[in-house]
């Protein structure tokens, strides 16, 4: 048999190496099975407070056991994987700018400045962002849905009110420069 | 030198635990115990060693002869593997030759040997090998330890992407420049915010369904104010998104959304 | 500034989510460069001392520091998982040693030494497992590639440098050996 002592110090080992989640089943197999679940738990328990103050912290999640970084301290790790800040894609760009600027619109509004389609799902985005919402339907046929932007948007940009957005007056020149 | 206790060959399916002490084994046997050979140095050491020969004292016709015998067997099975045997053999046999001519005496010295070079290229071999052996004794990572990755929470960090106005623009005036419309479409400050206001007008009768006309206005926000307003009305009217009613002259005036059908 | 208690839980924590080795360059953007190698190299010596007794170690390999599974307690994680990955074939250690002890070499040096010639299989499956890279062309006609062992095959062997690899036999030794 195994010392408790010992016993821990391999719970520990497997769960700091183990990719995946580790259930009861998986880390008896560990000790042959000589091991019943009352201990096995009281064990777990027992490291779970052993790490209490640490950067990590052992949790117990639907699939089993595993040892997971504290939220706090992911600020630090961040500092070594600067991720790419993520980006919308274009087509979510120019919607988003669309509505901005020329709300309220409907989806075919926005189709026919872009001359192409826009994907429910690009709206889905810009929706779930709460950026944009709903905010009426226009009486043609079919009773298309009105987008315009929100509150949260202008919050999200550090704007007070949509005219904060860029003016757009100098698009004469804007153009000459591009020699558009 | 000790063998690894690995089976080295199968033979008629058993494992083989050691290089057969004889050299007269089935020749059914030796193909398979030659597929254990690295090749011909590997052979000459294992010949060398069996035979317990110096290797500085290599008798050439004895080691050629049972090298030849391998060879053969070697041919008739597997020529793709013998072509640098054959090499071997060739250099084994004019090892031979050269040694059964008379030496010139000024070459007497250890250089002219004509085995030398042969040495030289066992021992380094020898060297390899050995070492091979020892890198692959050495914990490795897999397979002989594994690594520490703690699970970093994916979710609690999900970053969302950052915009500013800025973009926005830029992005507005090439879908402009896009489509040609900036002759007809010049957004200026005071039409982003009669659009604005269409929006607010929307917002608030989403709730009301419609509202008194002067409940629209902020007398507070000043004439600007009023005069923005009042152009988001007649633009949502325009639109056709909203109806502005009066009974009769003089009565309130409301403002309803266009609704035809009821939501259903 | 950081106090030292704090950078220690933060480099542990570091460590022990990263399975690549940080090196001191790494570690130090942990703490925005503000934390001088010096104080660094003595608090990750602390954290070495701290684990003594456990399951993994705190080691410094030839790209940095990281955490592993002492060799002895892998017994037990195998149980978990069965399938060992097998062992390199002869050719492919001793393809691997010629390249660790007389880099840079090119095939012809590998044939050379081995009295062989080298499938292209083994050297693939040596520089997909990251072990070995072309560092280079030696002037000769065909301009055949150098091969060269790589941080990473040090770092999976534990190793700083290649000077410790286990030393070549000595070729007296060897003689005496085979002179039996």
């Amino acid at each position: 048999m195994y010392e408790l002592k010992e016993i821990k110090l391999i719970l520990e080992t497997a769960l700091l190496s183990s990719q995946e989640p580790l259930p009861l089943a998986e880390l008896k197999k560990l000790f042959e099975n000589e091991l019943d679940t009352e201990t096995l738990r009281k064990l777990l328990d027992e490291l779970r407070q052993d790490w209490y103050g640490k950067g990590i912290e052992l949790v117990n999640v639907a699939s089993g056991w595993r040892f997971r970084v504290k939220p706090e301290y992911q600020i630090y790790l961040d500092r070594l994987n600067p991720e790419k800040p993520p980006r919308y894609s274009r087509a979510a760009m120019e919607t988003l700018s669309i509505i901005a600027y020329r709300q309220p619109v409907t989806r075919g509004d926005i189709e026919q400045i872009r001359g192409v389609s826009v994907s429910t799902h690009v709206i889905k985005v810009l929706e779930d962002r709460g950026w944009i919402d709903v905010v009426g339907h226009r009486e043609t046929p079919g009773r298309p849905a009105l987008y315009a932007t929100t509150k949260n948007f202008l919050d999200d940009l550090n704007l007070r009110s949509l005219e904060e957005l860029p003016p757009l007056e100098d698009i004469g020149n804007l153009e000459k420069e591009l020699n558009l | 030198m000790n063998q690894p206790e690995a089976a080295i060959a199968r033979l008629y399916g058993e494992p083989v635990l050691e290089v057969p002490q004889d050299l007269y084994i089935p020749p059914d046997a030796l193909e398979v115990f030659l597929d254990t050979f690295e090749g011909p140095l590997d052979l000459l050491l294992y010949l060398i060693r069996k035979n317990n020969l110096s290797v500085l004292d290599i008798p050439m016709a004895e080691l050629t002869r049972q090298y030849m015998s391998y060879v053969d067997m070697m041919r008739a099975h597997q020529l793709e593997l013998a072509a640098e045997y054959l090499l071997m053999a060739a250099l084994l046999i004019e090892i031979k030759s050269r040694m059964l001519l008379p030496r010139p005496p000024e070459a007497e010295d250890e250089q002219a040997d004509p085995r030398a070079e042969l040495v030289k290229r066992l021992l380094e071999y020898e060297q390899i090998k050995l070492a091979a052996l020892r890198i692959d004794e050495l914990p490795q990572a897999m397979r002989d330890f594994a690594l520490v990755e703690v699970w970093i929470e994916q979710a609690a960090v999900k970053r969302l992407p950052q915009i500013n106005a800025e973009d926005l623009k830029n992005v507005w005036l090439e879908l402009l420049t896009r489509v040609q419309m900036n002759r007809h479409h010049r957004v200026t400050r005071e039409q982003l915010s009669v659009r604005e206001h269409m929006t607010r007008i929307l917002r608030r009768l989403q709730d009301l369904k419609f509202i008194e006309f002067r409940e629209l206005f902020d007398i507070a926000g000043g004439i600007p104010e009023l005069l923005v307003t009042f152009l988001a009305l007649l633009e949502l009217a325009r639109e056709n998104l909203v109806s502005v009613t009066q009974q009769e002259a003089y009565a309130a005036i409301y403002v309803k959304l266009n609704e035809t059908r009821l939501d259903v």
